[in-house]
């Protein structure tokens, strides 16, 4: 599986928000072309690991190497250079540009405006939704459709790896579904992936390999297959 | 739950009573030193007692106002205009305190369903509508020529345009604001004030109506700018639109108050004299340059010193007093 | 009936945020609120405390409270902290204190022997004249609960004030919000630790996407499925 | 009749007035609707730019028109050093603190000017000025200045150069992105300090522009910028802040309300006329302020 | 904190003290003036200051070395009233005889008032504003006259040409409300008829509006009072509009002033404005003195303020010589009372008339913008007796021009 340099991986990373510790040595690698699941209740310190890998907030210890090259400490901006694509909590799309400006903003570093007309044609193949709506604002779409144009526009970036934060929250369980089939079918494009997801039954139907957190703590990684049978699983999301 | 109760420790250690009487007496002694220069000293005195009311809205309750300059032109019309039907000058003050009350209350129950700079915009707005009002409407103001004050009646044996008159008078006028800054420090009011600056939302979760307090906290600088505006006429002996209800004059009220620290009680009155006595210097040495300098200062206090003069030095204060101990619970 | 929310809903734009949601709660009765992320709870808590806009009915103690502003609920006796604790950074703790009592204290004086006497309650007299900027994040907690519980109220509802806590902190948390319950005061918590929840609640309600999936004891929702579909997620259909 | 004719003339003087207006609110109106931020110094700009015109007529004998070239790139450049050097440490602080540091830098900028200028007001003397187009209608003969004329086209080739950055650049499309979601830009790695400092920098050159275009018509003297800032408050307000086809659209309608307010008001023969001119757009702009504080035109764009 | 900053301030005050009080012992004759050197009346101040200064310098050269020296403390009022009345204090406490009062009605008046309670005589230099010698305070003087005499002047070049009706614009300050009523007041006397009246309000100056609607109404003469940066604009803007009246006329203040002239370029020809003085008037030494005023103004050309400054000073000069002290207040009153003083401004002498109190009777000039020599410049034309130029009437219609 990991017969190469891991194209992502933490060690030993442990994160604070002032005074409060939320993550403890948290030990992770993504593979090259693997769809990695990150999974856990509320408060379990999924998101706080993808904030830190995006270079959103800065690791009290441990490292975070891209490549094998250490990258926590490094700005957002300057890591989306680097081909790390990030899909955020809330889509954070902006709602008073078209759907194909969105997509576009995607294309905002040197590094993927060369290839801008390809890559939007592949988004375009991709979500045949929204080519059908590219000139509508984006904050008119539906909850399921703006997740779409918020991937679409993490592909557009020409991404080495692509960091999903909670993409189902706020949508409806139909929608939920379909966002999964599409991050599932990701995988045709040969991406990487690392999805930040508290449904974890969806995660791990559609992903290779996932990790379990509890509190801040790692309780059980593994194939995804079997996994949601572990009890420890049940354990991490109900505390029971 | 409790691990240690251990007394609580004061924030200053002089008695708010004596600090005030401590200031009061030694302003006090201006006249007595500085005589000669009983011009300077009145009109900073007067623009310290107008940022010290600006600051019950403004520092108090968080609500810039750049158009005090209204109640202002308020207190010094009412006294003007009454003067002329042989009213005196305090009964003028009254109406002028009442009509400011009720010009501030009106406002303010429009203006405050509004957050933000919305309601900073609508006192420009609305200081400028009176001026041009009072410039334009000769029957009651006498338009641009302005209201001239001839002979007054005497209060309690006392000249009313004797400057050591009207020094006192300023000084009480600066005092009662102090002692009122004093009371707000500990008083409900104070506290909702507070509250309501700091976050509306959490404010209204203590059970504090945010509008009804900041509504209050506007009468009551209405009303005592306006006691001001009513002072200030009896120094000048005469108002016109041009002197007192202009922009300008808001601004500086409001950059007094902020300089010297807003929500510090005493951050106004440094405020006042911390700009004051340079810029009488600065008239005299610097000429021209005199305004830039001043915004300067502004913009460094506002960069570098955002809680004013007396508000960094409580916070030095602070820090002396309470060392970061080691946290963690 | 303490407490009584009847159908409530909430609509933000074209979603439904909060959907047909019912709930009750007794004198000393801890009610407990979960559901993963996004589920509506604290949408609720702003709902029935008066800071979002619903529609339904609330009643305290049978009087009708549906459309009154939220500053108007302390005064009878209906108080809440904030998710992410929100005390006036500037001022001292007692000073945030303070500003609570002044609800049932008109006299300053009182007002101040009143926070005294909460901070105690809550174990933060030694840190009374500190500025809540300072403090770590279990006394901003406690001082959050300080300030609702200096309101005097006898509905409190607590979003969220023992997850993030470290284990002594939070036993400590449990220990004193069942002593709130004791002294008769009806608790509604949103808390996302189940293990506190359930040791804690004397009902859970548990919400999905807005509406209502499960009301019982602890026992009861620790194995209704429903709920635990919630949490791993949606099953194919 | 004379009602009519006035009311035509008054027309056109007004919407040609607010032409110059809109540019002033354009500024003021993109530079909160990127940032937030009320810029109670733009007034002061449009003092700046009217000073750099008169000083490159003295010095370099250029026409204010032609001095447009000079003056705009110099703006942009202070305004871009401006927020940079101040204006930036203030991010994230209350909008209180960064309205009073903008209201603090006018304050410098128009004394530079005092020291620089003295106070006497300051003309540049162009022959075509006073020059009128007059065209017959209905046996009535309206006047079209021929210089505010051109000042409206070049107002309105600025904003529609705007617009055209704005919807059709790259860095347009990060402006817009930077407006709507900073931290959604942020993490397309668009440097959204940078975005600050340059549409701080695009403000002042709307500013300065409108400064520059008056000059031929107005003199300058450096304490009107109190007067241009609540100007482009009431343009901004009329049309909604932040919202550029709003700021047109406020801009020309207080010109015509202030024109038409001056010049019909007399004819009823009432105690209003020019006296109260400053008056009207106030009092519309309390009105929208209190009932419609979005703005006429406004029409909130939901977050995503 | 406080007692921080009331110990800076007492030091800081005492500096002041001594810094200004220093040089009060020398056995030079003191005259006070205050005037606006900063702010945004700046203006006005340096030509007062620049006829000050001359004064100074002409009454020094006449006295000798021998003979004593006057020396003149120049306090600046910075636009701003509350500095003025410090100013004045400063005066007053450095035990000055006299002082010489400024420019701008609304500064002068507190002063004024101020002064007169502290029995210090004070002369007025230049504010117009009629309520100043109106009220009658004691020890107020004014050299310049009252706005009576801007309207009296214009109204004979009306009477002489026929002028039938008229429509007057006016800013809404002291000044030029006064002027205005003096002319609503004269054309009533004169009967001419007054088509409009209108008043603007300082700032962002579009008369188009008040200029159209003048049009439709087709007056004879156009009378306008405004500061400089008005008159520039309405003059451009009349243009603009096509207003024909038969004459433009400008009561004094930016009209007067040549920045009219090289603002307005050819829109400003054929004006006519009232003046208090020009170089031309054939008063005793006033060549001299325009070529002084200029010296002193750096070649800048001077204005009626800059005379009145000069004059002010020798009045002042001159009650000081006759009360023989120059600090004992009331012999400077006394001696002020009786001032007739012939200067080069104009003759000077301070009576009582039409309620007006210690007021300085001058009859004004009415001066013509005419092309001579393809330079435009003003030519004094009224009163007809002191002059050669003639009135060139009715003024062409701008496309006849």
């Amino acid at each position: 599986m990991t017969n190469q340099l891991p194209l992502l991986e933490v060690r030993d990373l442990d994160i604070a928000y002032g005074d409060v510790q939320v993550v403890f040595a948290m030990n992770m690698v993504v593979g090259q072309q693997e769809l990695v699941g990150l999974v856990g209740g509320n408060g379990s310190g999924k998101s706080t690991i993808l904030r830190a890998v995006s270079g959103m907030l800065k690791p009290k210890r441990g490292s975070i190497l891209l490549q094998g090259q250490e990258i926590s400490g490094i700005s957002p901006h300057q890591l989306t250079d680097l081909g790390v694509a990030h899909v955020p909590m809330g889509r954070q799309l902006f709602p008073a540009m078209s759907v194909e400006e969105n997509l576009e903003m995607g294309a905002y570093l040197k590094r993927s405006k060369a290839n801008k007309k390809q890559n939007l044609e592949k988004v375009y193949a991709f979500f045949p939704r929204l080519l059908e709506k590219r000139k509508l604002f984006a904050g008119s779409l539906s909850g399921g459709e703006q997740q779409m144009i918020a991937i679409g526009r993490a592909l557009m970036s020409e991404p080495t790896i692509l960091l999903m934060d909670e993409p189902s929250l706020g949508l409806a369980p139909k929608v939920v579904q379909e966002v999964m089939q599409v991050i599932h079918s990701l995988r045709t494009l040969h991406l990487t992936v690392l999805l930040v997801e508290q449904n974890v039954r969806q995660v791990l139907k559609i992903t290779d390999r996932a990790y379990v957190l509890e509190h801040g703590k790692l309780v059980i990684e593994g194939q995804s297959q079997g996994l949601l049978e572990n009890d420890a699983v049940k354990r991490a999301y109900l505390g029971l | 739950m409790s691990e240690h109760t251990s007394q609580t420790r004061g924030m200053t250690t002089v008695p708010p009573l004596v600090l005030l009487a401590i200031v009061v007496v030694t302003i006090g002694l201006y006249p007595l030193i500085f005589g000669q220069f009983m011009n300077l000293g009145i009109s900073i005195l007067l623009f310290a007692g107008f940022a010290l009311a600006w600051d019950i809205l403004g520092g108090w309750a968080g609500q810039n106002s750049l158009g005090n300059a209204v109640f202002v032109g308020i207190g010094a019309y009412s006294v003007a205009i009454l003067h002329q039907f042989g009213i005196a000058p305090w009964w003028g003050m009254l109406v002028g305190i009442g009509v400011s009350g009720l010009l501030a209350w009106g406002w303010g129950a429009l203006t405050f369903r509004l957050r933000g700079s919305y309601f900073t915009l609508s006192t420009i707005a609305v200081a400028e509508i009176i001026r041009l009002i009072a410039l334009n409407e000769d029957w009651l103001t006498s338009g641009s020529e302005g209201k001239n004050l001839g002979s007054l009646p005497s209060l309690f044996g006392l000249d009313l345009f004797d400057r050591r008159v009207e020094f006192y008078l300023v000084l009480l006028f600066v005092a009662a604001l102090l002692a009122f800054g004093h009371w707000l420090k500990t008083a409900k009011l104070g506290f909702y004030l507070r509250a309501v600056r700091e976050d509306e939302d959490s404010a209204m979760a203590l059970g504090i109506n945010p509008a009804r307090a900041k509504l209050t906290a506007f009468v009551l600088m209405g009303m005592f700018t306006s006691i001001g505006g009513g002072l200030w006429l009896l120094y000048l002996g005469r108002i016109d639109p041009d002197t007192a209800l202009v922009i300008p004059v808001s601004i500086q009220i409001a950059l007094l108050a902020i300089i010297g620290g807003r929500g510090t009680i005493y951050g106004p009155l440094v405020g006042a004299f911390i700009i004051g006595i340079p810029s009488e210097i600065f008239r005299s040495v610097l000429k021209e340059a005199n305004l830039l300098v001043y915004g300067v200062l502004i913009v460094l206090v506002i960069v570098y010193l955002p809680k004013g003069i007396v508000g960094t030095f409580e916070e030095w204060l602070y820090k002396r007093q309470h060392p970061l101990e080691k946290r963690g619970s | 009936m303490l407490f009584e929310a009847n159908q409530i809903n909430v609509q933000f734009g074209g979603v439904k945020a909060v959907h047909n949601v019912s709930l009750t709660l007794q004198r000393g009765e801890i009610l407990g609120l979960i559901g993963p992320n996004g589920a509506g709870k604290t949408t609720l808590f702003n709902a029935l405390t008066g800071f979002v806009a619903k529609t339904g009915q609330v009643q305290l103690e049978g009087r009708d409270i549906t459309n009154l502003p939220p500053f108007e609920l302390p005064r009878l006796g209906v108080a809440r902290t904030f998710q992410v604790e929100r005390p006036f950074e500037d001022l001292t703790v007692l000073e945030n204190v303070t500003i609570s009592s002044f609800l049932r204290q008109t006299n300053a004086k009182a007002a101040r022997n009143a926070a005294l006497t909460t901070l105690e309650r809550v174990g933060l007299l030694d840190r009374a004249n500190q500025k809540c900027s300072e403090l770590n994040l279990a006394r901003r907690r406690r001082l959050e609960i300080a300030k609702a519980l200096a309101l005097e109220p006898r509905v409190l509802f607590l979003d969220e004030v023992i997850a993030g806590l470290n284990p002594p902190a939070q036993a400590e948390m449990i220990e004193f919000i069942r002593g709130l319950a004791k002294s008769g005061i009806g608790i509604v918590m949103v808390e996302h630790i189940m293990k506190v929840i359930m040791s804690l609640s004397d009902r859970v309600i548990c919400m999905a996407f807005g509406e209502k999936i499960a009301e019982g004891t602890p026992q009861q929702i620790a194995q209704d499925p429903a709920v635990l579909d919630a949490y791993l997620g949606g099953i194919d259909d | 009749m004379e009602f009519f004719s006035q009311g035509l003339q008054g027309l056109i003087d007004g919407l040609l007035t607010g032409g110059v207006y809109a540019m002033i609110g354009a500024g003021m109106s993109l530079i909160f609707g990127v940032m937030r931020v009320v810029n109670f110094g733009h007034g002061d700009f449009v003092i700046l730019g009217m000073y750099a015109a008169f000083a490159s007529n003295q010095y370099l004998k250029l026409d204010p028109y032609v001095s447009l070239l000079v003056v705009l790139p110099l703006a942009f450049v202070f305004g871009f050093v401006l927020h940079r050097a101040i204006l930036a440490k203030l991010l994230g602080a209350n909008d209180q603190t960064t309205k009073l540091a903008t209201l603090g830098l006018g304050l410098i900028a128009t004394n530079l000017v005092l020291l620089q200028f003295g106070t006497e007001p300051k003309t540049v003397y162009t022959e075509y000025a006073t020059n009128a187009w007059r065209i017959p209608l209905f046996g009535l003969e309206l006047r079209i200045s021929e210089v505010r004329f051109y000042a409206v086209i070049i107002t309105a080739l600025l904003i529609f150069g705007l617009n055209m950055m704005l919807y059709r650049t790259e860095l347009g499309r990060a402006i817009r992105a930077t407006a709507q979601n900073r931290l959604g830009a942020e993490l397309q790695g668009v440097d959204t300090k940078k975005i600050y400092a340059i549409v701080y920098g695009i403000g002042v050159v709307l500013a300065a522009a409108a400064g520059v275009l008056l000059l031929p018509l107005l003199s300058a003297t450096p304490t009107l910028g109190s007067v241009f800032t609540n100007k482009s408050f009431v343009v901004t307000i009329l049309g909604g802040l932040g919202s550029l086809p709003g700021a047109i659209g406020g801009g020309l309608i207080l010109g015509v309300v202030e024109s038409l307010g001056s010049s019909l008001f007399p004819l009823m023969n009432s105690h209003f006329g020019a006296n109260y001119r400053d008056a009207y757009g106030l009092i519309i702009f309390l009105i929208v302020l209190l009932f419609r504080p979005e703005g006429l035109f406004g029409r909130t764009v939901k977050r995503v | 904190m406080k007692k921080i900053g009331a110990v800076v301030g007492v030091s800081l005050l005492a500096a002041i003290g001594v810094a200004s009080l220093g040089s009060a012992q020398n056995a030079t004759l003191k005259i006070g003036a205050i005037t606006t050197l900063t702010g945004r009346l700046a203006e006005f101040g340096r030509q007062q200051k620049a006829g000050f200064t001359v004064a100074i310098n002409e009454l020094n050269a006449k006295a000798g070395s021998k003979g004593q020296q006057f020396e003149l403390l120049l306090e600046d009022s910075a636009s701003d009233v509350n500095k003025g009345l410090a100013a004045a204090e400063k005066l007053v406490n450095g035990n000055v005889g006299v002082i010489l009062n400024e420019y701008s009605s609304s500064i002068v008046k507190a002063q004024a008032q101020y002064l007169s309670r502290q029995k210090v005589p004070n002369i007025i230099v230049s504010a117009s504003d009629e309520s100043i010698t109106k009220p009658g305070f004691d020890y107020v003087y004014r050299i310049n006259p009252p706005t009576d005499e801007y309207a009296k002047v214009l109204f004979q070049i009306f009477t002489d040409t026929g002028i039938k009706s008229m429509a007057i614009l006016a800013g809404n300050g002291a000044f030029e409300k006064s002027v205005q009523a003096s002319a609503l007041e004269q054309a009533k006397l004169k009967n001419v008829e007054v088509v409009g009246n209108q008043v603007y309000d300082k700032g962002l100056t579009d008369f188009r509006p008040i200029l159209n609607g003048f049009k439709a109404r087709n007056p004879d003469a156009v009378f306008l009072v405004g500061y400089q940066e008005d008159s520039v604009a309405v003059m451009r803007q009349a243009k603009e509009v096509g207003l024909n009246p038969k004459l433009f006329a400008g009561g004094a203040a930016g009209f007067a002033l040549p920045e009219f002239i090289t603002g307005s370029g050819s829109a400003s020809e054929y004006v006519v404005t009232a003046t208090a003085w020009v170089p031309e008037l054939k008063t005793p030494g006033n060549k001299n003195l325009y070529i002084k005023l200029v010296n002193a103004l750096g070649g800048s050309e001077p204005t009626y303020h800059a005379a009145q400054g000069y004059a002010a000073v020798l009045v002042a000069a001159d009650a000081i010589k006759r009360a023989g002290s120059a600090t004992d207040r009331e012999a400077i009153n006394k001696a002020l009372l009786s001032t007739d003083l012939q200067t080069s401004y104009a003759k000077i002498k301070f009576e009582n008339f039409e309620g007006y109190k210690n007021q300085n009777r001058v009859s004004m000039v009415a001066e013509q913008v005419q092309k001579i020599g393809g330079r435009l410049q003003f030519v004094p034309i009224y009163p007809r007796s002191l002059f050669d130029a003639k009135l060139l009437f009715p003024t062409p219609a701008w496309d006849k021009r």
